[in-house]
């Protein structure tokens, strides 16, 4: 399937169209981890055209319990089954009823949003960090900088050796995997952003991409500042809409220009310079 | 098919549904879902004369049936407003109407000012009753003498429609729509949001950055409704109704109770193809109740003699 | 353990929880279900001089995430509630606090009068805000004036600790609370209900028997932690907060906003067991945190110097 | 499975515990016409004590969508399986919401709620009138009649044949039944009351039970106070609570003393003395 996935991905990334919003059918859930879940659903529209870094917002039923919907990055993506796949941790009321949902369940969805990650047709030599659940939204770019043919490390970072996310996909994808995890029980002991500077020095990659917890992303960022390295960085911010029209989920940005304002994570983002965004957490 | 276009206090729309001011920014990320035209109207994004970052996060509260925010009126401000949204959304083929801001009648004038010169805008919407600012906003709206004042100030510069966007953090509603209208109101649009505050328990402290914010959603229509019904009874000018409104038979409530044209906030967040599902579930119960003109059943649940006007 | 009893007010009661008044009728329907006992105390239904038939029905309407009622203050009257009920519920273990209501302060001032010659009455919830009745009820809620009013003749007459219920439905809610703490209310007690209505809409009227009737629950939680922290802010006296609590946590918003205890309503109407299920809740919250004294976290989330009471 | 129930029934309407509110598994659900459906549900401690006539409030989930329960008459008991089972009709959100559970789904419930129906020790004939989804609280009590050998007819109506509810029940307990149905698909074409005043004079019928829509019970309450026969009529209101706290579901009652009273269906209720329901509905 990751061929075929591959193949279709790249042709439809280059034609977006528009935000729908649609009830898409549970097609698969399951645990991965403790109270981290993997949902497949039903959105053939939405796998069409959907873009690595994108995300969706989900509700676990129609009822309006609870009222808002919930940003999930876009995991995997299978044309052929016409599917879209998320990555979930139970962390509150929301997640707690959506981990609950079964198989044949309609859900109300509306995708793809926000801007996904930006690969320069000439990149050359790419990084990729990602933290915990962030690796969901890191799994499509790396198709897409397989496809363009882009040399790429991956970072992994995990609390625990159960709780590293992703293998099994990402061996397919034959790319240089180092795994950290925070107590040592599988690769590195400690964070991916240890021993970066150093990596950056020597490694000679254009450009980073990270998605995981705020530090981790704030250190990475710094890093690269640091290093004068390009570092795209997928925010997450409690978000209403997830489409830009109430301006709840923002963060405080200063452009190259240097102009301060609040950018919309869901509409302006998710993804943004590293080194543009105040860390002010 | 039934009539559904509206005209009120010189404000024409192809249908009664409008979406609500801070829910809809000036159409732009709506439109990249379902053209905009479908829309009878839109209350565009607060705008104040000069710029506002507006507040911190936490913005967002999700609620019980509903969603409390704390945004503050963030916008570019009166400037560049009339350099790039405003003129791409008078483009399109629904009625514009402009929402103003201010810390002293005088900006509520210098704002009227400006727009009144910009050809093809249907009204002001004055708001009065924003929960998130510190200086004016809600305080105008809190009391009759402050909201006329405001009314005043608006009416002395332009001749556009006005529509005041009245508080339900009041005792008396009627009372502050009896005052806008002496000062020559053309309409009144209600309600804003209910002020309103989550703690955070774990943290002991509340949850939103700036501590309170504004409610709306489903949770609070039935006291909207209410609201409308005694503004209805009040005053004489046309109701623009609005509060937790998800379905056509929610905007049909509002209808029936005095209310002209209906505006569309909290839903579209969840949903952005509400606002238009709620135009065809209007259109949908009108057929089968053989309502040949919407405008028919405008104050339909009002006693005789208040508001017959609708009841043509 | 943590120590759950509080004191307020002169008001003992073993746990935080009461019942709110017209949610408990005078607590033999619940002691059917649960040992009423295991309740912190109970405000019971609104008693009156004469006896009332109250509105007519419908009486209830469902609503996202709440209910409005009409009941319209049924009750036996004072005489009966003297004979029967009352004397029932003081023979149990809990804090019994008699929810009076009047259309003069005088018919409030003979019912105060009346209880206090009832040995072992906690003490009097004063209803100034009931938005079901005619005369009187919500109208002596919605101004300082006339509310302080009520409390002088109520004080007048009566040593027993006065708790003044106050409506929700008003523009300044700190304003009324001050007005009768002037007059020497021992506590105040809020919110009470949201005036609300619903449209049937195939009816094209309005749903329920009274026209407008008074909403509860989940729906309108956030407003009343908002006019509970503003309270606190303006006031000195203690607080029973309520609106729409249903857990433990619900309940823990309201004590950190400064309420010294809190009340429970519309939940008690949908799960029998809640007020039951929300002491244990709060109760593994405190062990969890390792609170000592659940009254150390009263007003815990207010700036520091407002009710620094609570948090000893 | 019937004679069991019938047994058992007995033995508990007896022995009258408390109100209970728990959490009731789904064990079958099924339409048994357009729109009409029938539920089991797992609740044994109810099972052990329910009485003939009473009522539960029933939830279609446990996120408070809709707010409030909805009243179900208690249809069938099964105390081998430890269930209860209702009857009811789609005709609003909560009943729509109510037919979309499945079996497993586990849906809030209070129990058993009102007072019966009250059978006197010396009852030697019967005549019991239902109308609709009214046979359901009928049922058990008809399962008591026949225990306590009761003379019992049945009359019961219904829209159209299809409509008709119970039948598969009613057939075992070799009573008297008459069938009226309003387009005359089956049985007599019109309403159980027609005819009903000759019934009372010549069946010499000591009580009448009657539960079914309010035109139904009002005409038939109004036959049998001119007959002088007493009349138990099972009444229906819109409910708050459904055990007598919010006194929302009142109706105009007469005592036989005299003192005009608004009485609590679910409380007072819902089985009241025919003649002394004011019928202004």
């Amino acid at each position: 399937m990751a061929e075929n996935a591959i193949k279709k991905l790249v042709v439809t990334i280059l034609v977006i169209k528009g935000i729908e919003a649609i009830s898409a059918e549970v097609l698969d859930i399951f645990a991965v981890a403790e109270g981290i879940y993997e949902m497949e659903l039903a959105a053939p529209t939405v796998a069409a055209k959907a873009k690595p870094g994108q995300f969706v917002m989900v509700r676990p039923n129609a009822l309006g319990q609870p009222f808002l919907g919930r940003p999930m990055g876009i995991y995997d993506v299978d044309q052929k089954r016409g599917s879209i796949t998320i990555l979930f941790e139970v962390h509150g009321k929301g997640t707690t009823l959506l981990a609950k949902v079964q198989k044949g369940d309609m859900l109300p969805v509306v995708a793809p949003l926000g801007n996904g990650f930006d690969v320069p047709e000439d990149l050359g030599r790419a990084l990729v960090v990602g933290g915990g659940i962030g690796v969901a939204p890191l799994y499509p770019l790396l198709l897409q900088l397989k496809e363009q043919g882009v040399y790429t490390e991956v970072l992994l970072g995990a609390q625990t050796a159960d709780r590293l996310l992703a293998m099994d996909r990402l061996v397919r994808l034959n790319m240089p995997v180092t795994v950290f995890t925070d107590d040592g029980s599988m690769g590195t002991k400690g964070y991916p952003s240890q021993g970066l500077a150093e990596l950056l020095k020597e490694g000679g990659f254009e450009t980073v991409f990270c998605c995981g917890p705020m530090p981790l992303m704030r250190s990475v960022a710094q890093i690269c500042a640091a290093a004068d390295v390009p570092c795209q960085v997928s925010l997450e911010e409690r978000m209403g809409c997830g489409f830009g029209i109430c301006v709840g989920c923002v963060v405080d940005h200063k452009a190259a220009d240097g102009t301060i304002s609040k950018k919309r994570v869901c509409y302006d983002g998710p993804v943004f310079e590293g080194k543009e965004v105040f860390w002010n957490d | 098919m039934t009539n559904l276009a509206v005209e009120f206090a010189g404000i024409k729309a192809k249908n009664p549904v409008f979406t609500a001011s801070g829910t809809c920014g000036f159409g732009q990320e709506l439109n990249e879902i379902f053209p905009i035209d479908k829309l009878g109207g839109i209350m565009v994004k607060g705008t104040t004369l000069q710029p506002r970052l507006g507040n911190n996060t936490p913005r967002i509260a999700e609620t019980p049936s509903g969603v409390i925010n704390c945004v503050g009126l963030q916008n570019p401000g009166l400037e560049k407003v009339l350099e790039g949204p405003l003129p791409w959304i008078l483009q399109h083929d629904l009625a514009v109407l402009v929402n103003i801001s201010g810390g002293e009648p005088a900006d509520y004038a210098e704002l009227a000012r400006a727009i009144d010169a910009v050809p093809g805008v249907a009204g002001l919407e004055v708001n009065i009753s924003c929960p998130n600012v510190k200086a004016g906003g809600m305080a105008h709206g809190a009391h009759p003498e402050t909201a006329a004042a405001v009314m005043k100030a608006v009416r002395a510069v332009t001749d556009l429609p006005v529509v005041v966007k009245l508080s339900p953090n009041v005792t008396d509603i009627g009372e502050i729509a009896k005052a806008v209208e002496a000062e020559g109101a053309d309409a009144v649009s209600l309600v804003n949001t209910f002020l309103s505050m989550v703690i955070d328990v774990n943290r002991r402290k509340p949850l939103l950055g700036n501590i309170m914010g504004g409610l709306s959603g489903p949770a609070i229509r039935p006291i909207a409704v209410r609201m409308v019904w005694q503004v209805a009874h009040s005053v004489k000018i046309p109701i623009i109704g609005m509060g937790g409104i998800s379905s056509g038979e929610d905007a049909l409530q509002f209808m029936m109770a005095g209310a002209n044209a209906v505006a569309v906030g909290a839903a579209t967040m969840v949903n952005p193809l509400a606002p238009v599902q709620i135009i065809d579930e209007m259109a949908a119960w009108c057929e089968k109740e053989g309502v040949a003109d919407i405008n028919e059943i405008v104050g339909a649940a009002l006693p005789a003699g208040v508001r017959d006007c609708g009841c043509i």
